[in-house]
């Protein structure tokens, strides 16, 4: 650790080529860490300011980056391998969020004549965006239950309209996140019919931090003290609950009540390429990268461990 | 000017701007890696209609948009006639209006989603309320301007409110009813294409943009983009003939006048 | 037919008619002299019912009149603006016809009719805006005549057409009063013209305006634009209306 | 009508839709669970104004739309005026600008994205794009409506084309350009808040609305749109007063007509 | 002064102007008769370069004019819509004033002077829209009366005002001209008006038109509405001028 005087000598020695950083992040609870690094002062002690920007989604992430309008952004793995795979030339700095039993779920409306998901033959389901995550874990569960993603149809809804798409008989189920889960089941009275993490998809990773090949190029030392920063953030995120608890409300919109009872997944600690290999070999295998995708070209440089 | 020699004008004109652009792009003036040539994009373009996905997205637009135009022209006339014929009224509704226009269309898609619940009508819907307002303001507004001396004309011959509506302050608006229209067509394709663009959907232009957008394939994007140009173009031309028949005192007697 | 009882208008502040009493009898033509600006128009628009009077009241066949009295036509005096550009002098002339519940045919019919009669017979297919001041000022004309309405009001509707046709408008108009006996408002600035095709001449102040004088025109009919007016009578009343109308010094400033 | 009376109705028409929409959630007919009635919308906008991040949000989508509209304004009126006094220059350019107008400004974000490096004025420009166009064609169209006759006094007594223009053109051009200018500042503010729902940003309407979406509160999400909403209203009063003010003369003419 | 030679039009194929010549001296004051829809005004847009004429040409002292005539005035037939709406009285007074370099103030005084003249001292903040027609007309008179052009054309600029106003403003413009050596072209439809204020009188034949007859009037100044009107050579013109203007049978059918 260290106070101020540390951190003004942090910024002479490690030179660093850029102190301010504009990061894109989505408000939910899977960038808890920057802003809990970002609250406690750890970006400051690197000699970084941070000024977080809230961004709807990584696809116009990838060009803001291209523009510099950001530096980092958030970004889900599935956008990124894609982005990459049609050569964009991105650079994965750090984990954020990877999913846990009950984080992205298949829900049915209360008296749904869907009980396993067997029924869903030749139902329409909800996502969130076509060729994503969503798809790919709901083809896992089909696959499970002996069907493929040819014997249903997906809809493009964004999460919040997917509650009233249900009620009003649009999709006959929606695959859903936090906190509209746990929401639509106390206000709506929807039921989970599966829970869309768990066989292939288990502890899937989920989102992390990406900036382009030439800032990485440009600016190892800034990206070194991020990282930093950014971990000692993320070990808090992942030992103590009550602190993701206590940040989320600031940055969005998800009421204290809410934070305190929906479902996390976890904080990952390491950007580990195996586990980002998995979500790579899944992809091919369901058709959404055309290819084999070697993850570890990717990953930037790790820093050392937090002293 | 012959129909012939106006198009092939019109031609050169787009022409002269593409080449432009591809010059600036060749030249390194625009980064060739942030903005495909015209000449890339042309060809892509020119490929798209061998594309099932594509032409199913566009047929599904197009008649999204052409839909939502016609009614929207089918509610605003009529609603701008009473307005602009009933200041009381116009003048008892005008804040609520005016507060409404600004909305996003954007923002009422939740909204929309939960009031219809049906895809192809709630798209409809939210180009409906995005393309009335152009020909709303217009038509009240033309109102206004109509010569009180010709309405008058008609009145002293006994002719009631809605006769000397019909007769007089229609016709004499009508110019600038289908100025309205021809804005409101633009603004309902745009919509048409940036509701599927937040709502999602099977198919559309949108969707197809989506796709390629997020498939950093900004030669694509640009290719559909060029098709919804080509369509409004198309839609615009037809509105202009159709004012050029009907309103053909006007313009000869601008064209005596100039 | 149309009594005008103590009828007073002001704009804003600006009094403009004070009190004016006029009648027109069934099949009469009243003449309507006035110095400019002294309220000639404003008091045919309260009378076709197009500004409601500050005090008094207009009253057809001993009915008040709110609205646009029925069966009324009126030739305005800014003819260019009343005429609809849109439409070709026939339409023009066709389109009032429409209240009067006639066929097509009939219509096209009588609108082409009422044109030959004020000379604009080859003009029919025209638009306002390709015809002279003078056309389109007959073209106002033949659209109230084709109305035949049991009132006419007319302001000043010969003003723009030369001396030969404006002659042969004034017999015209003549000649369909005594036809279908309309009863005829004629507002005009030529006091020959007041003399020679009036019933009466009423004589108008300055604004605010009153009735200065009700003469009555006793000279014989069918006139003659020649005969009558070498008539002595002509001469007499003539000379006595001129007198009336610069009866006054004009007061410059208030008009 | 005095102006306390006019905003009095115009209260009361607001007030009367609320109060609608507000029975109907209540009575069952819309679903409260996925709609908030009004009441709770109308609770949680007045509030708003104490939330700092709010306030910095309306601060920086106001400045945008603000700033998008002048610059609108900027370049639409001359060009408009440039094109409707040189009708063979409009003829010529009119395809191009036909085929630019329908292009969707919220599919071009991705681009602009790209191509402007800084976030204020990507979001500026992609208003600017949509929002010139009802000034552009109002203002080519009111040109075309200009008497011929008005003109010629002006040209008899040895006034060029550009003393014609400014003193009798415009002038008589100038309620439609406002009308114009009224249709702008709508679209202008549905970009300026579309544009963050799409790119994001450090702050703003659109980024508020973000949240408030992916938190799952459409209560909160209605009242910024509330606040969208009461925007537009202001500044439409603005121009609707200063029309009144500059345009007396119109007004007057109208008023005694009718 | 204005020289225009051999001067034909057509709008369309419909032939308006057939070879009219026509001059006007420096200072002189030429009037033009002819029956309605002849083509007094085309002659006089030609002449103005607001038409560019088919055939033929117009010359300003010896030079031809391809456009508008530096220092040159008009009033219109159709003056309500020459107007600026948007403008009171004085100010649309004013405006052409801008082309002479004048002061705001000396802008505004010429304006106010003008409308004095012709007798609408007090309206001079009024609205076009808050006149009556012959006022407006007037406004549209004192506004090429305040420019002080070189040469002046007027189209029936007096048909929308009472007879003594009338009078009082050909005195105007005899006045005006004698003053500062106006030269003015004048159409008109009254005769008596031809003759009383012209030079010369120049009579146009029915559509298409050329000219009949160039009357020199040799009546003497200073002239006056009562004495000149009495001069036997007044009556012997009037009589002439009105022949020539029945002269040919008025072919309705062609108009
Ligand atoms: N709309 C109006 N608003 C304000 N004042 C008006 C309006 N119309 C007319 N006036 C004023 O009323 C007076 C009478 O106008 P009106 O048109 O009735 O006169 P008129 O007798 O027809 O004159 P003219 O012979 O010149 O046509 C004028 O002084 C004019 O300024
Ligand atoms: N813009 C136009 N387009 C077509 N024809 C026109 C146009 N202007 C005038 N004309 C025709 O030209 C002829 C002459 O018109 P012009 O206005 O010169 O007549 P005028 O002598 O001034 O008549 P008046 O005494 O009635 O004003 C008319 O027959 C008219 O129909
Ligand atoms: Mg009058
Ligand atoms: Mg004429």
């Amino acid at each position: 650790g260290g106070g101020s005087t540390d951190s003004m000598k942090a910024a002479a020695n490690n030179g660093l080529e850029k102190t301010k950083l504009k990061v894109g992040a989505i408000p939910i609870p899977d960038p808890a860490a920057l802003y809990i690094a970002n609250t406690k002062g750890f970006f400051k002690e690197e000699g970084l300011t941070i000024e977080p920007v809230t961004i709807q989604g990584g696809a116009v992430a990838v060009n803001s980056l291209k523009s510099e309008i950001l530096d980092i952004s958030q970004t889900n793995y599935v956008s990124t391998f894609s982005a990459v795979s049609k050569g964009e030339k991105l650079k994965l700095i750090a984990d954020a969020y990877q999913a846990g039993p009950n984080t992205f779920v298949l829900m049915v409306p209360k008296n749904s004549p869907i009980q396993t998901p067997a029924d869903l033959k030749g139902k329409t389901i909800a996502v969130n965006t076509f060729n994503n995550i969503g798809t790919l874990a709901v083809t896992a569960t089909l696959k499970v239950a002996g069907l493929t993603k040819d014997d249903v149809t997906f809809k493009e809804f964004q999460f919040p309209q997917m509650a009233a798409a249900l009620t009003t008989g649009q999709v006959d189920a929606a695959w859903m996140t936090e906190p509209f889960i746990t929401v639509t089941q106390s206000d709506l009275g929807t039921r989970k019919l599966v829970d869309t993490m768990s066989g292939q998809t288990a502890n899937f990773p989920i989102a992390g931090w990406m900036t382009t090949e030439e800032f990485a190029k440009n600016n190892p030392k800034t990206l070194a003290a991020f990282q930093r920063a950014l971990a000692r953030g993320q070990e808090i995120a992942a030992k103590d609950r009550k602190e993701v608890e206590a940040i989320v409300p600031t940055y969005t919109s998800i009421k204290k009540e809410t934070a305190a009872v929906i479902t996390l997944g976890t904080f990952p600690t390491t950007l580990n390429e195996t586990r980002l290999q998995r979500v790579a070999d899944l992809m091919a295998e369901y058709g959404i990268l055309t290819g084999k995708l070697d993850v570890t070209t990717l990953l930037a440089p790790q820093p050392a461990a937090t002293p | 000017m012959t129909i012939g020699a106006r198009t092939l004008r019109g031609a050169v004109g787009v022409a002269g701007f593409l080449a432009a652009a591809e010059a600036a792009i060749r030249t390194g003036l625009l980064d060739a890696r942030l903005l495909p040539p015209p000449s890339v994009v042309l060809r892509e373009a020119a490929l798209l209609p061998a594309d099932p996905v594509f032409t199913a997205g566009l047929t599904g637009t197009v008649s999204r948009w052409l839909g939502g135009l016609a009614l929207a022209i089918a509610l605003a006339v009529p609603l701008g006639v009473l307005l602009g014929s009933l200041p009381g009224v116009e003048r008892a509704t005008r804040p609520l209006l005016e507060f409404l226009r600004p909305i996003p269309s954007v923002a009422l898609i939740p909204l929309a989603i939960l009031l219809v619940p049906d895809d192809f009508l709630m798209k409809v819907s939210v180009i409906v309320y995005a393309s009335l307002w152009p020909i709303l303001i217009n038509t009240v507004y033309g109102l206004r301007e109509v010569d009180p001396l010709a309405k008058d004309s008609l009145r002293a011959f006994g002719f009631g409110r809605a006769s000397v509506l019909l007769r007089v302050s229609l016709p004499s608006t009508a110019p600038f009813i289908v100025t309205g229209v021809r804005l409101s067509a633009g603004i309902a394709l745009v919509l048409a294409v940036s509701a599927e663009l937040l709502a999602g959907g099977a198919e559309g232009l949108g969707v197809f943009v989506i796709r390629a957008g997020s498939g950093n394939r900004t030669d694509l994007m640009l290719a559909a983009v060029l098709w919804a140009g080509l369509g409004g173009m198309a839609c615009n031309a037809a509105l202009v003939a159709a004012e050029r028949r009907v309103f053909r005192w006007h313009h000869l007697r601008s064209g005596v006048a100039s | 037919m149309l009594k005008v009882d103590n009828l007073a208008h002001a704009y804003g502040s600006h009094h403009v008619l004070d009190g004016v009493d006029l009648t027109v009898g069934d099949g009469e033509l009243v003449s309507v002299v006035g110095p400019s600006g002294c309220g000639k128009s404003t008091l045919l628009r309260s009378i076709a019912g197009l500004v409601r009077p500050a005090a008094g009241q207009v009253l057809i066949n001993g009915v008040p009149v709110a609205q646009t009295p029925d069966d009324l036509a009126v030739v305005f005096q800014d003819y260019s603006r009343s005429l609809f550009p849109w439409m070709s002098a026939a339409a023009n002339v066709a389109l009032p016809l429409r209240r009067k519940g006639l066929s097509r045919r009939e219509r096209r019919d009588a609108a082409r009719a009422a044109l030959e009669q004020v000379g604009l017979g080859g003009a029919a297919g025209k638009y306002p805006f390709e015809m002279s001041g003078g056309m389109q000022q007959r073209v106002a004309i033949a659209r109230a005549l084709a109305f035949r309405p049991a009132l006419l009001l007319m302001d000043e509707p010969f003003a723009s057409v030369d001396a030969q046709t404006r002659e042969e408008l004034e017999d015209l108009l003549l000649a369909v009063r005594a036809t279908h006996n309309m009863s005829i408002l004629l507002i005009t600035h030529d006091i020959d013209e007041s003399v020679y095709v009036g019933d009466r001449v009423v004589v108008l102040t300055r604004a605010p305006a009153r009735v200065v004088q009700d003469l009555a025109v006793d000279l014989p009919f069918p006139r003659d634009q020649i005969a009558t007016r070498e008539l002595e009578a002509f001469v007499r009343l003539r000379a006595e209306v001129g007198k009336l109308v610069r009866g006054r010094p004009v007061d410059k400033e208030s008009q």
